[in-house]
């Protein structure tokens, strides 16, 4: 008993456990839709993590945007900025940076690919910079601006990829395509993993170390842990690092749609992310907004969606199957986590829990 | 549920199958995935796969797993696979990509083409005979080239029968939301229109309710044979014979002479057809039935172009 | 735009705006509990589904209850991670949409097939108020509707006298800014929310219901498109009153039925602009209003 | 209710209105209350004392039905009870104002005193409510504005607010923990006479409090808690306050440490304030041209009622507030302790080295030096006596006094020039406040400039080298002596 309760309380015993109650109920729940078990995790392993495709073509492929858009929420979130627009920022990032990268179109690649990266970071961080003056100057709640900031990006892009990005024939509601020196390299030949996974492995790296290591990083967490103190004590500027942050994420986010866009899209159209800012603050927290940490979440939602397409391609387990066995998935890690703490175990409390 | 898996099988007959949406809508989804059937249930050893994807990062990777793993025939349902094909076509020679509808063609892929204006052409034949306000709609799930280019068809049909008709356009911005789809058709009927073709998908169920609930106006369905949807109001079908058409290609690809390039699938192959309701044949006019039928032999014949019609974006 | 016109415009508003309301004025009260929602996205669909299988009996008034339930059940699952295990809302919250979704996707098919479940649910039509449906311009958009509509006419009120004139409402306020000051006056917030959140899932549901009873007639999988996250924009919106919310609700109706009066108007205006409008209105609306002091103090927080 | 009133009536032990008896209560690890007792007679006042985390709190949340006991049992009246939540101590006639108020700011008065009436359709009847909140008032002298926002009132009207809830249910037995620790000296002597009004009409109090003489003076009985024990109880007019302090801290009581001789004379003005004025952002003018000034060496000690300017004048004095006009001189190098620590001075989620190291967050740059900061909080560590596992433990698992001296400890660490402190020891042991205070004292000889606010009296005169009183904005000096500094207070300097 005492065993049990000290593996529940560290935290690799308990994402041990997490993981397995997740896997439990994915059993019971594709057993109980009348699925072959056996059929179905061969296929999630496989279409996962079981070919060195499926890993790197298909998880981590996937895993890219997440991690970098998940670094985004965590960063805001360690600084108490509950910013869930990171959905709108990434649009708004996508859309700059396939405007640069078309403008730009016979410039050589080392110039036209940081500038479109560098588009979609400011278009990301001017995005989110709306929600961030609304909330400094106007006491706007960051949680609400941010949601309906999502929409307008969503129907600004549906816009632009029918208005005036559309390609010129104006067949498709998409934009032409970018040019080969305008993209982001493939790491792997043969594999489609381009150089965004690096850029979003270093990142993470380099967020971990600047939260921990440097005095603004610490502003950040010392502001989102408790501003009150860190405005008395430390003589903090608290509107100043929020706004700081805030454009920071929204950079990190923008970032995020603009790799999309020149390492796997290499064009803009409407669908150009399911969702990816949502399931980055799944990543952020499950990560409990360690950045490194972030790397290990976004691969692990990377890996159960290309394992859900696995599933639905070998095992015929429909679509809304494997949206449900990913809900579950998330309720099972979120259940263990919160008996963990019960156990007793000292967390750093997620920002996400204040005032919302 | 189903499940209609392949794995492993040396020498079998392979095909996968992706749709960009769900399969249930009654409509272009569901009529693939019927086509899917047909191929599982009529070429002996065939072993069938189909998948849901959600966006365009998702078809290369899926095009890829399904040549990885040794398909015959992969299937991508709509244009917006074009660019994968293109992408993943050469890394996998053994594999034949076909998409349906784009332009795309290679060494191992290539495109169904449906001329879906056609029947569409015809059924504006028949909207323009059967309108009394002399004001017909046309609603699209969004606003995509084949869709636009069968409301042209459509449009063109119903003014070479009626020259002043009006038609009105209007896309309800996706392909789900059944309560959009009918609010659309009834802003149609209250403009007037009395005859609404819809090609919406499962949110062109709400335009099927909408008719049948105005009670005085006339509904055309589109992809499948919706006319058992709200029989008493529906004029027919412009239909596209999925499963027909998915015959035809896998049949060439399975006896292995399949020539990579635009498959063109009009009347004359019977993939594309207008299916007029049986219930509502009678209250066409006579003279707009002989119209079609004129219409019908000469595409039959390959002897038919479509006016160019006025339609403004 | 001629009279008729307009008249239709504004019908096809309120029909619009019937499904939001039934969804925001359940997230009213649960974000006067303090707790947001994010999954009543997923509530809105299993109504829905719920709706076309309960009114498979025959009955509408079943359906309604079909409805409704299933959007409890979602919401008790919600209910028990957020208030009993204390998760945090908004990552639960997206699990749940998810869960909806695919649930209801998923039993569809199990259970339609791929023939789908067509129009044979029976609709409630709608039922023209005698006098009131004649007076000009609003007389058929607001009086001849289906029960459903007229039911949120005294819902609302009936909302706002609670909230505001039972001591229920005022327990549920104070758990909302300040939960455990409501403990000390012996309210037990988490029973509060609990309630509140299953009042929410009821009312998420019979909006799904309202859209295949009242409206389709039928099923389709995703068919809440949206109308969830759009449900929590006109709280905001009606800044956490019950008039308020109603009101938010029938700008937003009226936004999507311009959206479609522009068009069959042949307005040539971008589609998206009278969609994205009602949100930068809302922005608008909160910078002017400097949307702090509105909202339940311990909106999101997770209970002690 | 009022038939649970008379069923309890019935079986009625007149002697004791409160009995709670072997109550066991756990906190994780922390044994919060160890099989204490509590015997509260009918119509009587009774203090209950106790150390910081003595289990004060817990003990009356428990008999207020706030919390559960592990062990023990609960009789009110004489009549065994369990309480399954707060509504039941409430029926049965337990009202309970809390160390920190449990009010709504968003809700009027009448709101907040019906809050808690049964029932999910029951009306709720404004006029009527303000009616009752009326006539509460005219009945008890406790009167209140009923439409008024609760976050517009002042701390003594929500204190009386507090009361007046639980009179509003009928309350026979009123706890109140510690309520005096946020009133004025006036306020508070109000406070003690409507309670012993109240116990005069046979009703019941307990009181919870830090103020030994105070408790002798008022109360009729007094209980003593030390680490979840009952260690004393008994008459007042049977104890002394050596014999109550012995028992609070479990020693004798060592004399108070013996006022350092002011060995320099003061030196220069450190901070000064020259005709400064504040304004808040309700637009209330806080300060009214104020000129102050305090010298290296000497302790100036502030007085104020609640609301009177002294917050913001610490505040401007110690460069954390802004003025809207004047001129403000105050050192780069300044130490800030303010009075609710663990929001504005510590972050209870972060360790202690990184809590040393908020300190200089404001204004560090590049990369930060975590070895030199865990040395540094370990030099606190050991220079204050902060009982800690060491410089990793999160600030939050330290105990109020401990915390308290390491946020001391940091301010004054690196020989700072001047030094503003805000009620140092509210919620302070006898034992922990004493050190507070020389810590104050030394550092005085050690040439720093200090201001200190207290909220009590004796405190700030003991220490203080001038007293300076606020009133309504303006800033008095006055001599160190109670009775001229209980003039200025109210405005009559
Ligand atoms: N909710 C809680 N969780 C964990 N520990 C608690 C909790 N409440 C109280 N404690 C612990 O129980 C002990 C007793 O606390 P309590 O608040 O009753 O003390 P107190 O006598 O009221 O002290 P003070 O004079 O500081 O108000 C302390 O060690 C405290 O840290
Ligand atoms: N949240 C917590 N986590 C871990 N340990 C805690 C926590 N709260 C209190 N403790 C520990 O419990 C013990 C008792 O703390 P408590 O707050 O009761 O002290 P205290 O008696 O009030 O002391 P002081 O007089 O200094 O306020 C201390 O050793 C403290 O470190
Ligand atoms: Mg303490
Ligand atoms: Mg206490």
């Amino acid at each position: 008993m005492n065993a049990l309760a000290r593996m529940v309380r560290s935290q690799a015993g308990a994402s041990v456990i997490a993981t397995l109650l997740a896997l439990l109920i994915v059993t019971l729940v594709i057993a109980a839709g009348g699925y072959d078990i056996g059929h179905a995790a061969t296929a999630l392993w496989n279409g996962s993590v079981g070919s060195p495709y499926s890993f790197f073509s298909g998880t981590l492929v996937r895993a890219t945007p997440l991690i970098i858009v998940g670094l985004a929420v965590a960063v805001a979130f360690q600084a108490g900025v509950l910013n869930i627009g990171a959905e709108g920022q990434l649009l708004a990032g996508a859309a700059a940076a396939m405007t640069a990268g078309l403008a730009m179109t016979g410039w050589p690649g080392w110039i036209s690919v940081p500038a479109e990266l560098i588009a979609g970071m400011l278009a990301g961080a001017a995005c989110a910079g709306i929600a961030a003056v609304l909330k400094r100057s106007f006491g706007v709640l960051e949680v609400i601006s941010t949601l309906m900031l999502n929409f307008v990006a969503l129907y600004g892009v549906s816009y632009l990829v029918r208005g005036p990005l559309e390609e010129p024939t104006h067949t498709y509601p998409e934009t032409l395509r970018l040019a080969e020196s305008a993209r982001l390299p493939v790491i792997i030949p043969g594999q489609r993993l381009h150089l965004g996974f690096i850029i979003a492995v270093v990142l993470a790296i380099a967020a971990w170390w600047f939260v921990r290591s440097t005095a603004t990083g610490f502003r950040i967490r010392a502001v989102g842990a408790g501003a009150a103190a860190a405005a008395s004590a430390g003589r903090v500027s608290v509107d100043r690092v929020v706004f700081g942050t805030f454009l920071a994420s929204g950079a990190l986010a923008g970032l995020g749609g603009g790799v999309q866009v020149t390492g796997v899209t290499y064009k803009l159209f409407e669908l150009i992310s399911p969702g990816y800012g949502y399931t980055a603050i799944a990543v952020a927290l499950l990560a409990r907004l360690n950045p490194l940490a972030v790397v290990v979440a976004g691969i692990f939602f990377g890996a159960l969606e290309a394992g859900g397409a696995g599933m639905q391609r070998d095992a015929g387990v429909p679509a809304g199957f494997v949206y449900a066995i990913e809900a579950l998935v998330i309720l099972g890690v979120l259940a263990v986590d919160r008996v963990r703490t019960y156990a007793g175990a000292h967390s750093a409390p997620v920002a996400g829990e204040r005032a919302a | 549920g189903a499940r209609d898996s392949a794995v492993g099988g040396a020498k079998s007959f392979k095909v996968a199958l992706l749709t960009p949406g769900p399969i249930s809508d009654q409509s272009w989804n569901g009529s693939a995935y019927a086509g899917l059937m047909r191929i599982k249930d009529s070429i002996p050893g065939a072993q069938v796969s189909h998948i849901q994807t959600k966006t365009p990062a998702e078809f290369e990777e899926n095009f890829r797993q399904y040549g990885a793993a040794g398909y015959s025939l992969v299937i991508g349902h709509g244009f917006e696979f074009q660019d994968a094909a293109a992408r993943v076509g050469p890394e996998f020679p053994k594999t034949i990509y076909i998409t349906t509808g784009g332009n795309t063609v290679g060494a191992n892929f290539g495109a169904m083409s449906f001329a879906f204006e056609e029947p569409s052409y015809i059924a504006g034949i028949i909207a323009g005979a059967m309108t009394k306000s002399g004001t017909v709609g046309c609603i699209g799930g969004t606003e995509l080239p084949p869709v636009k280019a069968a409301f042209e068809a459509f449009t063109a049909g119903a003014k070479s029968v009626n020259p002043k008709v009006n038609v009105i356009v209007s896309y309800i911005g996706n392909w789900e939301d059944a309560s959009a789809g009918k609010e659309q058709a009834l802003a149609q009927l209250g403009r007037g229109a009395d005859v609404i073709f819809q090609d919406a998908d499962a949110a062109g169920l709400g335009a099927f309710q909408a008719v049948r609930e105005s009670k005085h106006a006339y509904i055309i369905g589109s992809n499948a044979d919706q006319n058992a949807v709200a029989p008493e109001v529906t004029l027919g079908s412009v239909v596209i014979d999925i499963p027909h058409a998915f015959m035809v290609v896998a049949n060439e690809v399975n006896g292995g002479h399949f020539k990579p390039r635009i498959v063109k699938l009009d009347m004359r192959l019977d993939v594309v057809r207008w299916t007029v309701n049986p219930a509502l044949a009678a209250q066409i006019p006579a003279a707009a039935a002989h119209a079609v039928d004129s219409v019908r032999t000469q595409m039959l014949a390959g002897q038919f172009t479509i006016p160019a019609a006025t339609l403004t974006k | 735009m001629s009279g008729g016109a307009f008249t239709a415009f504004l019908e096809s508003g309120v029909r619009f705006a019937t499904p939001l309301a039934y969804a925001a004025l359940g997230e009213l009260v649960v974000e006067r509990a303090g707790v947001i929602n994010i999954g009543l996205e997923g509530a809105i669909i299993c109504g829905a589904f719920g709706a076309l299988i309960a009114a498979g009996t025959g009955s509408v008034w079943l359906g309604f209850a079909g409805a409704a339930l299933a959007g409890v059940l979602l919401a008790a699952i919600f209910a028990f991670f957020v208030v009993t295990l204390k998760t945090d809302q908004i990552i639960t919250g997206t699990a749940m949409s998810m869960l909806g979704l695919g649930l209801t996707g998923t039993l569809y098919r199990t259970m339609y097939g791929t023939a789908g479940a067509s129009l044979h649910i029976a609709t409630i039509a709608p039922a023209p108020v005698p006098g009131l449906s004649a007076i000009p311009v609003i007389g058929r958009a607001f009086f001849d509707q289906p029960v459903v509509t007229y039911a949120l006419y005294a819902i609302v009120p009936a909302l706002a006298w609670w909230f505001y004139r039972t001591t229920g409402g005022l327990a549920l306020r104070a758990v909302g800014e300040h939960p455990e000051a409501a403990r000390g006056a012996g309210i037990s917030p988490s029973r509060v929310q609990w309630a509140a959140l299953l009042f929410g899932g009821a009312m998420g549901g019979i909006s799904g219901g309202t859209l295949v009873l009242a409206q389709v007639g039928t099923f389709a999988e995703g068919m809440s498109a949206g109308r969830g996250f759009i449900a929590i924009a006109i709280v905001v919106l009606g800044r956490w009153t019950p008039f308020g919310v109603a009101g938010a609700a029938l700008l937003f109706g009226a936004a999507s039925a311009l959206q479609t009066l522009a068009q069959t108007m042949g307005w040539g205006m971008p589609y998206q602009l009278p969609l994205a409008f009602p949100y930068l209105l809302t922005l608008v609306l909160l910078a002017s209003t400097r949307g702090r002091t509105a909202s339940p103090a311990a909106l999101g927080q997770r209970p002690a | 209710m009022d038939f649970h009133r008379r069923a309890d009536w019935a079986v009625t032990d007149p002697a004791y209105a409160l009995t709670l008896h072997g109550i066991t209560k756990q906190f994780g690890s922390t044994v919060a209350l160890d099989g204490a007792d509590f015997d509260v007679r009918a119509g009587t006042l009774h203090a209950l004392l106790g150390e910081n985390g003595a289990g004060k709190t817990t003990l009356m949340r428990l008999a207020f039905g706030m919390l559960r006991a592990d062990a023990g049992t609960i009789e009110v009246d004489g009549t065994p009870r369990r309480w399954r939540s707060s509504a039941d101590a409430i029926a049965a006639g337990i009202g309970m104002v809390h160390q920190h108020f449990l009010l709504i700011p968003a809700m009027t008065v009448a709101e907040n005193v019906s809050l808690g009436d049964r029932g999910i359709l029951r009306g709720f009847n404004p006029r009527a409510a303000a009616d009752r909140v009326r006539r509460i008032g005219t009945e008890t002298g406790l009167v209140l504005d009923p439409a008024a926002c609760v976050a517009d009132l002042a701390v003594g009207a929500q204190q009386r607010l507090e009361i007046v809830k639980a009179l509003a249910r009928d309350a026979r037995i009123l706890i109140l923990d510690e309520p005096t620790a946020v009133l004025s000296p006036a306020e508070s002597q109000e406070l003690y006479a409507w309670l012993r009004a109240f116990v005069a009409r046979g009703h019941t109090v307990v009181i919870i409090t830090h103020k030994v003489r105070e408790a002798l003076a008022i109360a009729d009985d007094l209980t003593v808690l030390r680490r979840g024990r009952t260690v004393l109880t008994g008459s007042s007019r049977n104890l002394d306050e050596i014999a109550v302090i012995g028992a609070m801290i479990g020693a004798s009581v060592t004399a108070d440490a013996p006022a350092t001789a002011n060995v320099s004379a003061p030196g220069a003005a450190v901070m000064s304030l020259e005709h400064v004025s504040v304004i808040d952002e309700r637009g209330v003018q806080r300060l009214r041209d104020v000129s102050m000034e305090v010298r290296a060496g000497e302790i100036v000690g502030i007085a104020g009622v609640e609301g009177s300017g002294q917050h913001e004048l610490l505040r401007v004095l110690a460069g954390r507030l802004t003025a809207d006009r004047g001129h403000v001189k105050t050192p780069a190098h300044i130490g800030f302790v303010p009075a609710d620590r663990l929001r504005d001075a510590l972050v209870p989620a972060m360790t202690l080295t990184e809590n040393l190291a908020l300190k200089d967050s404001g204004s560090a740059r590049g990369i930060v030096n975590w070895d030199s900061y865990e040395a540094r909080a370990a030099a606190t560590i050991r220079g204050h006596d902060v009982r800690t596992s060491g410089p990793e433990a999160l600030a939050g698992a330290l105990s109020g006094g401990n915390q308290q001296k390491f946020v001391l400890g940091r301010e004054l660490e690196g020989s700072p020039e001047a030094l503003v402190v805000e009620n140092p020891t509210r919620g302070l042991d006898i034992r922990a406040a004493a050190h507070v205070l020389a810590e104050l004292r030394s550092a005085r000889v050690a040439g720093v400039a200090v201001a200190v606010y207290s909220s009590d009296l004796d405190e700030v005169l003991s220490i203080a080298d001038r007293m300076i009183v606020c009133f309504d904005g303006n800033a008095t000096a006055t001599a160190v002596d109670a009775g001229a500094v209980a003039r200025a207070l109210v405005g009559l300097g």
